[in-house]
């Protein structure tokens, strides 16, 4: 407001000082890491000695190999469909178990809940590690404890699933309007009770939307499962390319397309109701 | 009559260093109707908080009805906290929630933990969240959304949630910044008139001196953190007003 | 699968047997035939049989290890892991004949390659599948240090590069585009590829065969109860359910029996390459 | 009268609302725990099995998996690099695409609402079939190694940055888009000028996000013949020394964390 | 004197069903300071967009100095709306450009393509854009970014924009609604101010009775997308206001 009042602003001119001092600053930082990052692209490409003759080549064989596939070749669906049942149900069962514990574990992880930033750090530490891990191996650990079949998959997943879910549910506590969680605390609430009644109901959506996108991501992984003996659809895919039955595969990529496609429909009519 | 509440030699250093209180000192008594006054940053804030231990204090006593809050122990605070009501500058009501369900986490304090978890209250509680919203008029928006609501519409929302915890004190950081001269004046209102009816003490921080000057029995001023000023709204000069505002004029888009 | 010991019955047998399916490098297809097996299993028996089928040995043998796999059809390589670490102990593989339970390795070379000798190859690049397989790993480097008497690790000088192209399929794929100057493959997955119309056969050339490799054993865990073995080993030795080895690959193919001393040759190659068991399996 | 009966029908509205929203949310619940039960019977689910395994797992973690094997990873480093490269080529190239895209697929920039479709259409396609059936399909048409590897992180690039992006484009003040319209401008000055200043601070986030997904998913990709430290895991699974694996994923964790870090100092510069 | 802009019959019915406008029919004269007045939902805004065509309209025509927007080509529209500035409430400014960019962007219907995407301008446009920010008092602030600014400084960077355009007519929406009264004087000074001076043609949405009167040359007071009063602002009377607004009082808040 105070330069509103100046009315003698306008006589003033910049002088050749003035206007290097307005000048913004160079940005050095950003200049860099373009620079770098390009740099660094290039020295990447180089490193990896991609073959670009064989790219165009291969580029042929792909198109040929998509053209090839059709049309998808549905007579073995009475196998497929049951697989790809069973998937989805690993990808289901796997997504609520990390949901509920990341429901937990991300509070503690939450740096305006956790009872200290040390057990924020140790959660979120814990985090990251589990989804370093390959699910595949998390797979085979888990085969060590309960066998072949679904279930460790549904473990498998539910372990690798957690890493993410603890870090983005927290994230999205954190991003939370602290005031709120003040009021309840100024009213003599306890930590759970701000939790269920200031926390959750805040931070629903994102959570909502979160665990949506794990099922879809899910729903993915569950496909590589099947090459471990865990069943379902991964291990329809594994044998129909191994039997060069591109036609089958055809149809069961489709399946798997579905059954992703439709929870990302789906996710898209919960957010316009939310 | 014994003080309410008892403020002996507060400190407040924040980590960073900055000192926002620096020995602190005096006594609220029951029926007061306190204006805390200041410039911005002058720590009025941080003087609130304390008083419920949302801050933790680095030096000296808060002595709430003659149970030092600084010393207490964990469950100690909650039960001290149930009986202090409080009222933000921003409402921070739960958006999603309703009306009547914001209103009923005044009374999360007194409810065991399960139960208030899942947002389970007794008749009673609810019968009474009621008749506080039909005491600020908002009796038919009590299934609206909490985030359907105007600013003002909030702020009594806020205010019933403070009621419900059936407070001996309230608690106001700057209740009316957020809002317009007409709400404003109808917030300021509502609490004083709730506080006298009930006889419930109030502790308010307000950017707006003449808002003070209209409904205070008491104004204590602060700058950088220290008392400056204490008495009566009748005793608030002109020229004490200078000094606290250390020549810098209350902000000019609230004034009334 | 079911824990052995946690839920045995009178005669020491478990309520359920478990049966895991790799499909061995050898084998012309993956078919659903198992899921037949072991349904005339499981009513030959009386026990409860349950199939897994999956591509991944090492959750195979793991999964034996934790007592949670009865029975297994391993490839010849990973059986002589799953001795050592599973107590894996091998006992049919399905062929027409004895002289048929086995397969080859092959060096090919590009068709349009001057190669005709393993000499030839020197300073070129090669192809093996993957670390772990015997036809496409152990049994092609065996040929190139027992016929020109290199050294396990001269191998990787001798050649310009030597890589894994991560499955036969990709290694013959790789030869038939001229992508590398040879590889090691197995006999039956090259078939396979043809058959499947992946390559052709005037796209490569073959300069050397090994021995003769036996083919992938189904084998029990060791600790089962005796009374079991003897029942199982009934089974499948007179297993002759056609519609079962015509939808496995051979109406003509039966179970026969075959014994640790058939892997012998595997775990002499192994050995070579400082690959047995015992090396793999001391850390 | 007629404004006491408005009055009326707005509350009894309110009430039908609350009530079909209640039976709303109790509907989706049941929903998912039945969709839970269901799963739980399809997949045989026994929490007896999974605490019994505990001690199994210990062994496994302890005995096999640890102590990582220090002296392997001079030769990982090899692999951990190629990594790195295939994830930030992958990146780039994704990105770079993915922008391209999402100006189409976003209902706030798209020339035609029938090219957004198109465009949609596609990159789902390519989003919802899994990384590794790409990696499949690649392998089969390019052969082996760092190209494919590379090719199906940037096919992946393409099918989850276009979203985000789109998603972005999409929340950008469409008011500022009406103000550049209002003074002339063309369509491509106005993305230029109106649309793209707005759209760099979560383009720079996503992508970065990106990078560690990339570093992520080859360690899967690899396990196809994708090349990288996936490849470097699963030769160290299948010849059973475990102790180089966890060695591995250990530099994994690194390379996670030292991005996750570079990132955020460069997020934070840029926003 | 020919009009500058004549509505015909102009009648806009939103997808919805929506009747925003009926019937429109009026006559701007170069030199007018034109208020649009009315209740909230009235048809204003969708009136103003109208006029360049940022909405289509339903029936009826636009001209601008003989052309019809209406059936202009996307090209012709485009070279109309150079001569258009507009003035948006929430300012519309792009975030992370300077000042001096902001304005700029003005200039872009008379650059080519290429350059103007690049952000490229000529040396006479930069000082002309120069100029205009010195005359609304902001020559210290070009090379700030537009979020660093106050609500204030950006409406003034929101006029330069459409004055950059070197306009024959200024539309503003509610120019003045998201500031403080302070502000909004100085901003309407400004637009007031420099449409006489360049004898620009201003049309100005404005929810503010006592703002329009005192601007004002001529007030239309539309209610229900009809125009139901068209006169001088002495003709303005009491009950024409009253009947504007329907007996509701312009919204208080904004009451100078
Ligand atoms: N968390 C914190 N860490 C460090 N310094 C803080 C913190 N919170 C407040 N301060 C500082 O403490 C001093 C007092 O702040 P406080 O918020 O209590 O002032 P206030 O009187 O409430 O001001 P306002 O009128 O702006 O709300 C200020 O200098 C402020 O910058
Ligand atoms: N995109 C749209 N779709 C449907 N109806 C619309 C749309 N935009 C505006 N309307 C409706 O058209 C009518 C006129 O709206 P308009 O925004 O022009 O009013 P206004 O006079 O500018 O109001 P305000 O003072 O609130 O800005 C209103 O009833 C409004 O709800
Ligand atoms: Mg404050
Ligand atoms: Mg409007």
């Amino acid at each position: 407001m105070s330069e509103l009042e100046n009315p003698n602003e306008n006589i003033y001119s910049l002088t050749k000082d003035e206007e290097e001092i307005l000048k913004p600053k160079k940005d050095f930082f950003i200049k860099g890491v373009l620079i770098f990052g390009g740099l660094f692209f290039l020295f990447s490409l180089y490193e990896l000695n991609i073959d670009y003759a064989n790219l165009l080549e291969g580029t042929g064989a792909f198109f040929a190999m998509l053209i090839d596939m059709f049309p998808p070749n549905i007579s073995e669906w009475a196998y497929v469909l049951p697989a790809a049942i069973e998937s989805l149900q690993v990808a289901i069962l796997g997504t609520v178990i990390a949901v509920v514990i990341s429901l937990v574990l991300a509070f503690l992880a939450a740096e305006n809940l956790a009872p200290s930033l040390w057990v924020s750090r140790i959660v979120k530490g814990f985090a990251t590690l589990m989804r370093v891990i390959p699910t595949i191996i998390w797979a085979l650990i888990f085969i060590v404890a309960v066998g072949l079949g679904p279930l460790p998959g549904v473990l498998a997943i539910a372990v690798h699933s957690l890493g993410m879910l603890i870090k983005v549910f927290a994230q999205s506590v954190e991003e939370m309007d602290e005031g709120k969680i003040e009021a309840l605390k100024a009213s003599g609430a306890g930590w759970i009770q701000i939790i269920a009644q200031a926390v959750i109901p805040t931070v629903l959506t994102a959570l909502m939307s979160w665990t949506i996108l794990r099922l879809e991501i899910d729903i993915g992984e569950s496909t590589i499962l099947g090459l471990v003996g865990a069943g379902g659809i991964g291990w329809e895919l594994m044998r129909a390319m191994r039997s060069y039955d591109f036609n089958s595969a055809l149809f069961i990529t489709m399946v798997i397309f579905i059954m992703i496609f439709s929870v990302e429909m789906l996710s898209n009519r919960l957010k316009l109701k939310v | 009559m014994n003080p309410i509440l008892q403020i002996e030699n507060l400190d407040k250093v924040y980590p960073d260093g900055t000192v926002a209180l620096s020995n602190i000192n005096f006594s609220v008594y029951p029926g007061e109707f306190v204006v805390v006054i200041g410039p911005s940053g002058a720590g009025k804030s941080t003087l609130l908080r304390c008083m419920n231990r949302l801050i933790e204090p680095t030096n000296g006593n808060v002595i709430f009805k003659d149970k030092k809050i600084n010393q207490a122990s964990a469950r100690q605070v909650k039960q001290i906290r149930r009986e202090i009501g409080m009222v933000f500058q921003n409402f921070n009501l739960i958006d999603r929630l309703t009306v009547l369900n914001n209103v009923l986490h005044g009374r999360l304090g007194y409810t065991n933990t399960i139960k208030g978890s899942l947002g389970i209250f007794s008749k009673k509680d609810i019968a009474e969240a009621e008749e506080i919203l039909d005491r600020v008029g908002l009796k038919k928006q009590k299934y609206k959304r909490a985030d359907e609501l105007s600013g003002g519409q909030m702020q009594r929302v806020g205010i019933s949630r403070a009621l419900a915890q059936r407070p001996r004190l309230i608690l106001a950081d700057e209740p009316i910044a957020s809002l317009d001269p007409a709400s404003s004046k109808n917030i300021m209102d509502h609490i004083y008139n709730i506080c006298t009816e009930d006889k419930i003490t109030a502790i308010v921080n307000l950017h707006q001196v003449e808002v003070a000057i209209k409904y205070a029995t008491r104004i204590i001023g602060i700058q950088n953190g220290e008392v400056i000023f204490d008495g009566q709204p009748s005793q608030l000069t002109d020229r004490i007003i200078d000094e606290i505002y250390h020549n810098r004029k209350p902000p000019l888009v609230h004034a009334q | 699968g079911e824990d052995a010991d946690a839920s045995e019955g009178e005669d020491g047998w478990p309520d359920k047997i478990s049966y895991g399916v790799l499909p061995g490098e050898e084998d012309s297809e993956i078919s659903r035939a198992h899921e037949l097996f072991v349904k005339d299993m499981s009513e030959e028996l009386g026990v409860e049989v349950e199939l897994f089928q999956g591509e991944d040995y090492n959750a195979v043998i793991e999964a034996m290890r934790s007592k949670k796999l009865d029975l297994a059809s391993f490839g010849p390589f990973s059986y002589i892991i799953a001795q050592e670490r599973s107590n894996a102990v091998p006992f049919a593989v399905r062929a027409k004949s004895e002289e048929d339970a086995t397969y080859n390795s092959w060096i090919v070379v590009p068709d349009e390659s001057d190669a005709e000798t393993l000499e030839d190859l020197k300073d070129k690049t090669i192809l093996f599948a993957d670390p772990a397989s015997t036809s496409g790993h152990l049994f092609p480097r065996g040929i190139f240090i027992d016929e020109l008497g290199l050294k396990n690790d001269e191998i990787e000088s001798y050649f310009s590069s030597v890589s894994f192209s991560g499955s036969h399929d990709n290694s013959i794929l790789a030869i038939a585009a001229g992508d590398a100057d040879a590889a090691g493959v197995c006999s039956t997955c090259v078939e396979r590829a043809i058959d499947g119309g992946m390559v052709s056969e005037s796209d490569f050339r073959i300069i050397k065969e090994s021995e003769p490799i036996p083919s992938s054993p189904i084998s029990y865990r060791g600790d089962l109860p005796e009374s079991l073995v003897e029942a199982i080993k009934d089974f499948v030795y007179n297993y002759d359910n056609e519609t079962y080895f015509e939808q496995a690959g051979d109406v003509e193919s039966r179970y026969i029996p075959v014994d640790e001393s058939d892997y012998d040759i595997i775990r002499d190659t192994a050995e070579n390459l400082d690959m047995s068991p015992e090396d793999l399996l001391s850390n | 009268m007629l404004n006491k009966w408005k009055r009326v029908i707005a509350l009894e509205g309110t009430k039908d609302i609350r009530r079909h929203k209640r039976l709303q949310t109790m509907l989706i619940i049941l929903l998912v725990i039945g969709l839970t039960v269901w799963s739980a019977i399809g997949t045989d689910f026994s929490v007896y099995e999974v605490f019994s395994g505990v001690g199994l797992i210990s062994n496994f973690l302890f005995l096999d998996l640890l102590p990582p094997d220090v002296t392997t990873s001079g030769s990982l480093l090899g692999a951990i690099l190629e990594t790195l490269y295939m994830g930030f080529v992958g990146m780039v190239v994704g990105a770079l695409i993915a922008l391209i895209l999402s100006f189409l697929a976003a209902g706030t920039t798209t020339p035609h609402p029938i090219i957004q479709v198109v465009v949609r259409a596609f990159t789902s396609i390519i989003r919802n079939i899994p990384g590794l059936i790409w990696a499949l399909i690649l392998v089969a048409s390019y052969g082996i190694g760092v190209t494919v590897g590379t090719l199906s992180l940037i096919l992946g690039s393409v099918g989850f940055l276009t979203r985000v992006f789109a998603d972005t484009l999409e929340e950008i003040d469409t008011g500022k888009i009406e103000a550049l319209n209002a003074t002339g401008s063309s369509y491509l000055q106005v993305l230029a000028q109106g649309v793209f200043p707005q759209f760099i601070p979560g383009f720079v986030a996503w992508s970065l996000y990106n990078l560690e997904l990339n570093i992520r998913a080859s360690t899967i990709i690899g396990m196809v013949g994708g090349g990288g430290i996936g490849f470097a895991i699963q030769k160290g699974i299948k010849l059973f020394q475990y102790k180089e694996v966890s060695m591995a994923i250990i530099l994994v964790l690194v390379l996670i964390l030292s991005t996750e870090f570079l990132t955020s100092k460069i997020r934070e510069r840029i926003i």
